[in-house]
């Protein structure tokens, strides 16, 4: 199998789940987990394999091609499992969908467009994968709950988009090849025009990993999509914008070409000020995730912060931070996606995915919640889940160059997690269940082996983290960066070292010495929740007795409620309809008088210049 | 209102509630003995007399007491003043939500036969009636000395396995306390949070 | 071999800490004019609580007791006692730190799981006064960090061998004031008790725990109090045998009592703001000390 | 091989006929449109010499590669419209076909002044059939403007006349060079000017909102498909290869272009009703097209010239017969539309996603053109371009989101909040939709099949020696 007869097969398939979805709602959407297994596995075979180019069709003089790489697979091996163990929620939601052929044909399309980017040799074909993956993806998340989203959402990716294809065309004129590879040996020879061509073609990672200031699209469109499909934008297209982060600054490698420029903290500014800009996006991410009331709002903002830490930790090229970038990618996919597909279970019981409309969850949904609070504490960064490896390298890449201000950031977004991500734990699957929700089921079993096979996963690559490890290392020789060292189970940065295996033997241990101290003593009488302390006074009702709204009031009290980006974009988007009424008026008016007038103006202007012809 | 021959008496102290028997036990009760946290029910005037017993004049941490919060972490059900029929529910309530062993400590001599209030028609006058009262301090009020007098006393019951109201309180729950207490709460109907 | 030394330590720490509690207790009665319990009265309270009968609220109640236990003693093993470590090399700082974050977590779990409001408010407050702590903390950290090139702590005490000009306390004075700032609200000692607030929130998320679940999270104080203060000794007071061990850290955190006994309480709100107002800035003087100019690491008068 | 003299002379009888029999002539409109839709593709190349004189003395009919593939794209288009429009025909058939002869000779003719007889006659026919909405005030603006325009064009072409002594194509372009510059800045404002107001460039174009904003199922492909190609056609031949402008002057030109192309896109922006917002859009991409025109990018720009023109033709059939079923065209109301038919909604959405140049479509082969073409010259435009077009795609993808799903704001999408919006007599339309859209995807696939012929367009428009032998080679 190769790459561009699966991206084929991708596409026709897509057509065939379209036609099949309009027969048969759940056969179309069967076959959307069929193919992203099958997608899956092909992938997989490509595992060892770099260099090998394919070639997908002749588009005009120019030619589409796909070259196998490390990286790539790797990037597509993450998305393509996220998107595959997302499908298998798919067949549950066609009845609750609006169109739910089109959404199953789009979801196929940007799951191939995903898998296209990732394997594109150069930039058109990567391009061209990009825009197809943004507006197959932008028309699933008005089937949700918000028509005005996707409008945000696109704006702002199509100012990432453009800017990247600019900065493609740029290079295109200057180098005369769309090749990374040849745009990549050429850079080296013009440090000037690379730096133009990283500032815009960062943009379009910036916007896609939800960079501040472009964050503002990501909440909003995350937090507001299908429920099967926020898993996927957050867990998966996030991704994408790592992706071009890495191409733009290290496949083609800006450690090396503005080598010669300010160097701050031991990287090149360029990278410095990106940096800085995923620094205040952990911030905001943070703050903001700390008072949503709604469960995948606050999730689509911890997306923000964490897409911080990835772009912190790629642009760092280093041994050690980078790779840091790197696992994130993988460990946050599979967090926010479990993250996600527990809401996504918990509305499909419920309905709904405010938090203070739940509570109690655990005792209906325990599988839901278990796999919910392993990826929480993977996300939060606590051993030993997968999510400390990342985070841990990351800190010991900004320790070692001595990033403080970065490392402010990183601190403050990684304790700040364990409020946010506490809190839907604490408000929907804790505390008192709802009279609403007695008899709320666990959900059916297909919906909970993605559930399963994630907190696997996240379990797994906590304990030894090396596995993925060793592929990154791999990954960073191949783009010319030191690999990560590692030694059996122990990962070795130069500022230190931690051993992923007898962290977690050590909270077994512990855990174990815990319970026989627990199993040993008297046997505790199980009593109702409601049998609580309060101070005497009888309670009847669950609902009121439910500690969920305004969680963290206190802390939010100290920093306010003001969403200062989204208002400036909405002053600038105000801006240009002004501009365009006004253009209306002024051109447009309803007397020819005005329109006589602009053409004497412009007789008079070329009439006053034209003597300089 | 219940008078106090509308309660049936029975033999409370049947059978051997001692115990202290095995070294297990004896070594529990050392340690329930030395260390008594305290919940105290403040109805009456009685609490006036605590803060000066608990702090720098008295200093009632220095025999293992102290003030806890929530009746889960107390030991020590104190009861310092009268009883309405209104507060007793809540008494009850919170008594039933302590960990055993637990004891109780009736505070002046309204818990005892309900004091000055002992003819009102809205205030118990026998807190045994109700729950298994270990101790009494008498006293309208009693001094901070009698009150640590009266907890070094419990705590000798303790370590010798006599305070067993807790016991009592299990044991004769069906055939004396819940008939005692619902017949001077009468029942309660639920209307919403606030309203009984 | 490493597990047994790792278990000795845990030992360790529950022989040491819980006597000093009952000293602390009794320095505290002393600052204010009581008598004071006995020495031994802690672990009468542990015992007494484990011999008791308890309740439990389900599942989630009884799992998040036992992890939070669990996690916190797993920390103990990892962090340096006077020159002993458990697993050589593997004491790193962010291990130790996050390690600690998963017996929070158990707790917070298993307190909210109660369905107590109060639970959930402590928690919320332990949570939010967490990010106001640890920020300056870790800051300074990542000075020394960066400055010695080694994120393990028995290196970082390694360091501050030779007397005691050599410690960070006098090396990085700045750092050492924040340090110990966020040790007292990592202690949640007065003014930093918010989460626990009897008089106000009924203790927390104490609030539903009593008999064997109250012994274990009061045994999970302990040992959180082990870490803590030994995390300080050895960051800035230069670790040492185990008697100057054992004296440096009986020092601190009697200091930290006898300053605990005389204060009131912040509100939470209060407190995020006053770590973030002072000792952020110190700590962040602090590290630009140390990454630009290497003042308290090579430079040293 | 079929004589181009037929195109103009077939309609123009044609109109003649039905003024006679009335009760026929919609066969004879038909008959017409197909002959003359087919015989494009037929069409035998090279000069013809109308009356026998020979150029420059006598008028011309010139088909090179350029108004070869100019004439197809507009025959078949105004097939399309007379598809989209043909329950609105009326009494319009003889105008039709007037219509047809006139446009067909604006693309094909060699002589300046002669161009000016066939503007004439569709911009008259244009103003009977706008006449027709019964928005008489604006179509009195278009006749005023439209009287302007043509008066410009004419004062420009009197003085090329009055210095050259000549109205033929080819003989100007080879002697416009040498005249003196004066002359060149006031025939070449007084052209550009004139051609202005049909092109729909920026100060010239009040008429457009009126007219174009308030069309019918048949006017509205033609005006913005067959007039706006014809016209933009015609600016292409004048601009890029007879009156080729100096360096300065065509910097004047190129920045009236990009204005009109980002002030016509914010406005659209600013518009809540569908055929408001289509209007505007259809002058940013004439102000893109000739944009792309006078920086030499002919390739590009036929190539944007075709991609706009077949979307449009979806797009304003699709919002006239919007309003025509239910007398309104207000976006908001008509949320969920599409749902209602599938066809006409995937065509719409291949044609504005085509139009906003997103890879998969035609139009984004488009786009990276332009970009080239753009690059080749200097940094800046590219850059104005790719603005415009961020600005384009946010409208038009609110639009086409609004369209497809129906729902309140925080709500799940659902068929509950559906418009109550009908098309009717839609069966053609979704016809040429679906059948616009498939080619609007494979071509967007495999450019090639299309390109061919655009490139040899293109290359003959940038051949100007070529053209003047073929022309002027006879004497």
């Amino acid at each position: 199998m190769t790459i561009n007869s699966l991206i084929a097969q991708g596409m026709i398939s897509s057509l065939l789940v379209y036609l099949l979805t309009k027969l048969n709602k759940k056969l179309g959407a069967f076959l959307t987990v069929l193919f992203s297994g099958y997608l899956l596995f092909v992938i997989f075979g490509f595992q060892n394999s770099a260099g090998e180019v394919f070639s997908l069709i002749h588009f005009g003089e120019f030619e589409l091609t796909f070259m196998t790489s490390h990286y790539a697979w790797y990037f597509a091996i993450v998305l393509t499992l996220t998107y595959f163990l997302v499908s298998f929620f798919n067949p549950y939601w066609m009845k609750k969908m609006v169109n739910p052929a089109a959404y199953n044909m789009l979801f196929m399309v940007s799951m191939v467009g995903t898998v296209g980017v990732f394997y594109a040799k150069d930039f058109l074909t990567l391009f061209i994968f990009y825009e197809i993956v943004v507006w197959s993806s932008l028309f699933i998340i008005p089937m949700g709950k918000s028509r005005k989203t996707p409008v945000i959402y696109y704006t702002i990716s199509s100012i990432g988009s453009f800017a990247m294809l600019y900065a493609i065309f740029y290079l295109y004129h200057s180098v005369g090849s769309f090749d990374i590879q040849a745009v990549s040996e050429a850079m080296s020879q013009a440090p000037n025009t690379y730096r133009f061509v990283f500032f815009t073609m960062i943009v379009a990672g910036l916007t896609k990993l939800g960079i501040f200031p472009f964050h503002t699209w990501l909440p909003a469109a995350h937090g507001s999509a299908p429920h099967t499909f926020s898993p996927v934008l957050s867990g998966g297209l996030v991704k994408v914008g790592g992706f071009i982060a890495l191409i733009t600054a290290t496949v083609i490698p800006s450690f090396k070409i503005l080598a010669g420029d300010l160097q701050l903290m031991g990287v090149p500014f360029e990278n410095y000020l990106i940096m800085l800009l995923g620094a205040v996006s952990i911030v905001v991410g943070t703050l903001m995730a700390i008072k949503q009331e709604d469960a995948k709002k606050l999730i689509a903002y911890s997306t923000v912060s964490n897409s911080g830490y990835i772009i912190i930790g790629l642009m760092l090229n280093d041994q050690v931070g980078f790779a840091g970038g790197m696992m994130h990618v993988f460990n946050h996919a599979m967090a926010s996606g479990a993250m996600f597909l527990s809401f996504a279970a918990i509305a499909y019981r419920t309905g709904t995915t405010k938090m203070s409309e739940l509570g109690g969850l655990i005792k209906r949904m325990p599988l839901t919640f278990a796999a919910y609070l392993i990826a929480i504490i993977s996300l939060a960064g606590i051993p030993p889940m997968s999510g400390f490896a990342s985070k841990w390298l990351i800190f010991q890449g900004l320790a070692s160059n001595g990033m403080m201000f970065i490392a402010l950031a990183a601190f403050f977004g990684s304790i700040g997690s364990f409020l946010y991500v506490f809190r839907p734990l604490s408000a929907a699957f804790l505390g008192q269940l709802s009279p609403k929700h007695k008899d709320v089921k666990e959900v059916p079993w297909m919906m909970q082996i993605p559930l399963i096979i994630m907190s696997f996963l996240t379990i797994f690559y906590g304990i030894f983290p090396g596995r993925i490890l060793a592929y990154i290392s791999k990954i960073q020789e191949s783009v010319g960066l030191k690999g990560v060292e590692i030694e059996g189970t122990k990962i070795i940065a130069a500022t230190g070292m931690w051993d992923s295996l007898v962290i977690t033997l050590v909270f077994g241990g512990g855990f174990m010495l815990a319970a026989i101290l627990f199993f040993i003593s008297p046997k505790a009488k199980p009593v109702d929740q409601m049998n609580t302390y309060t101070s005497g006074e009888f309670i009847y009702d669950p609902d009121h007795y439910h500690y969920a709204k305004n969680y963290y009031a206190t802390f939010e009290n100290n920093y306010g409620n003001k969403k200062r980006v989204e208002l400036f974009f909405d002053a600038v988007a105000l801006r240009v309809k002004e501009f365009g009424e006004m253009v209306k008026t002024m051109f447009f008016a309803k007397s020819v008088s005005f329109s006589i007038f602009w053409i004497m103006l412009f007789f008079t202007l070329v009439y006053f210049w034209g003597d300089k012809v | 209102m219940a008078m106090n021959n509308d309660f049936n008496e029975i033999n409370l102290n049947d059978g051997d509630l001692n115990d202290t028997i095995t070294f297990w036990d004896k070594l529990k009760n050392v340690f329930r003995g030395n260390s008594l946290w305290m919940l105290h029910y403040c109805t009456g005037c009685g609490a006036v007399e605590l803060p000066p017993t608990m702090t720098s004049r008295f200093d009632m941490e220095r025999i293992g007491m102290g003030p806890m919060a929530t009746p889960r972490q107390a030991d020590v059900l104190l009861i310092t003043g009268y009883l309405s029929v209104k507060t007793l529910r809540r008494v009850i309530y919170t008594y039933e939500q302590m960990m055993e062993p637990k004891y109780v400590v009736g505070f002046g001599s309204c818990t005892l036969n309900g004091g000055i209030y002992y003819d009102s028609y809205a205030t118990i006058n026998k807190l045994d009636y109700y729950l298994p009262v270990d101790l009494y301090i008498a006293g309208c009020m009693p001094r901070p000395e009698a009150v640590m007098n009266g907890f070094k006393k419990l705590m000798d019951m303790i370590k010798k396995g006599e305070a067993t109201g807790w016991k009592k309180y299990q044991r004769h729950y069906e055939d004396y306390y819940s008939p005692n207490q619902i017949r001077s709460l009468g029942e309660v109907y639920v209307k919403d949070e606030f309203h009984e | 071999m490493s597990y047994l030394i790792g278990l000795m330590l845990i030992v360790i720490a529950f022989l040491w800490q819980v006597t000093l509690e009952g000293f602390q207790r009794k320095v505290t009665a002393k600052v204010q004019r009581r008598v004071g319990p006995r020495w031994y009265q802690t672990f009468m309270d542990i015992f007494k609580a484990f011999s008791k009968s308890s309740i439990s609220h389900g599942f989630i109640y009884d799992f998040g007791a036992m992890m939070t236990l669990g996690g916190t003693m797993a920390t103990v093993v990892f962090l340096p006692f006077s020159g002993i470590v458990a697993f050589n090399g593997l004491d790193n700082f962010f291990v130790i730190i996050y390690l600690l974050a998963v017996g929070s977590l158990g707790m917070a779990m298993s307190a909210v799981g109660s369905g107590n409001p109060w639970a959930s408010i402590g928690v919320m407050r332990a949570l939010t006064q967490m990010v106001g702590y640890e920020v300056p903390f870790m800051i300074v950290v990542f000075g020394m960090i960066f400055g010695y090139g080694t994120s393990s702590i028995s290196a970082l005490v390694e360091v501050q061998a030779g007397g005691f000009l050599n410690w960070h306390l006098l090396r990085m004075p700045l750092g050492a004031i924040v340090g110990f700032i966020s040790l007292m609200g990592m202690l949640a000692k007065k003014p930093y008790d918010t989460p626990i607030a009897p008089a106000e929130i009924a203790s927390g998320p104490l609030v539903e725990y009593g008999g064997k679940h109250l012994g274990m999270l009061m045994l999970q104080h302990e040992f959180a109090v082990f870490i803590e203060v030994g995390l300080f000794v050895n960051l800035f007071l230069g670790g040492g045998g185990i008697v100057a061990y054992l004296i440096k850290y009986a020092a601190v955190y009697l200091f930290a009592t006898i300053i605990s006994a005389v204060l009131g309480r912040f509100k939470i709100e209060q407190v995020v703001y006053h770590f973030y107002k002072v000792p952020l800035a110190l700590s962040l003087i602090q590290a630009a000390v140390v990454i630009f100019t290497g003042l308290g690491v090579e430079i040293w008068l | 091989m079929i004589n181009p003299v037929l195109l103009i002379a077939i309609p123009l009888l044609a109109a003649f006929i039905s003024v006679f029999i009335q009760k026929l002539s919609w066969v004879l409109l038909f008959g017409v449109s197909i002959f003359t839709a087919i015989s494009g593709f037929f069409l035998q190349k090279g000069m013809f010499m109308i009356g026998g004189w020979k150029p420059p003395f006598g008028i011309n009919l010139m088909i090179d590669d350029y108004s070869f593939i100019i004439i197809i794209v507009i025959n078949l288009l105004f097939f399309l419209t007379l598809l989209s429009g043909m329950w609105e025909l009326k009494k319009n058939k003889t105008i039709l076909m007037v219509i047809l002869a006139g446009i067909n000779g604006l693309v094909m003719t060699g002589d300046l002044f002669n161009l000016f007889v066939f503007l004439e006659i569709i911009t008259i026919s244009g103003y009977i059939l706008a006449a027709s909405s019964d928005k008489y005030y604006s179509v009195f603006k278009y006749l005023v403007l439209g009287t302007l325009g043509s008066s410009l064009y004419l004062f420009g072409i009197m003085v090329l006349y009055g210095t050259l002594g000549t109205l033929n194509m080819a003989d100007i372009s080879q002697q416009f060079p040498n005249v003196s510059g004066s002359v060149k800045i006031i025939s070449l404002t007084f052209v550009f000017a004139g051609l202005g107001v049909e092109a729909k460039l920026l100060p010239f174009n009040a008429w457009v909102k009126g007219i174009y904003g308030n069309t019918t199922p048949l006017t509205g492909p033609l005006f913005s498909t067959v007039f706006a190609t014809g016209a933009i056609a015609v600016f292409g031949r004048i601009f890029g290869q007879i009156l080729v402008p100096d360096s300065t002057l065509i910097f004047a030109f190129i920045a009236l272009g990009l204005i009109t192309f980002i002030f016509a896109e914010t406005s659209a922006m600013a518009s809540k009703k569908l055929r408001e917002l289509l209007t505007f859009s259809s002058i940013g991409q004439a102000g893109l097209i000739i944009t792309m025109f006078m920086i030499g990018g002919f390739y590009a720009a036929l190539i944007q010239l075709i991609n706009n023109a077949f979307a449009k033709t979806i797009l304003f059939s699709y919002a006239t017969k919007a309003y025509k079923s239910n007398g309104d065209d207000t976006i908001n109301n008509m949320s969920g539309l599409f749902r209602k038919n599938v066809m006409m909604g995937f065509g719409f959405t291949v044609a504005t996603l085509s139009l906003i140049g997103l890879p998969l479509f035609f139009g984004f082969y488009a786009k990276i053109n332009m970009l080239q073409s753009a690059f080749a010259l200097n940094m800046w435009i590219p850059a104005l371009i790719i603005l415009g077009s961020i600005i384009e795609g946010i409208y038009y993808i609110r639009l086409l989101v609004k369209l497809w799903n129906p729902g309140e704001e925080g709500q799940e999408s659902s068929e509950l909040a559906q418009s109550q919006f009908v098309i009717k007599n839609g069966f053609s339309l979704s016809l040429i939709a679906v059948l616009i859209g498939i080619i609007f995807v494979v071509s967007g696939i495999i450019p090639d099949f299309l390109t061919e012929n655009i490139a040899k367009a293109a290359d003959s428009l940038s051949d100007a020696a070529t053209y003047l032998s073929t022309v002027l080679g006879g004497i």
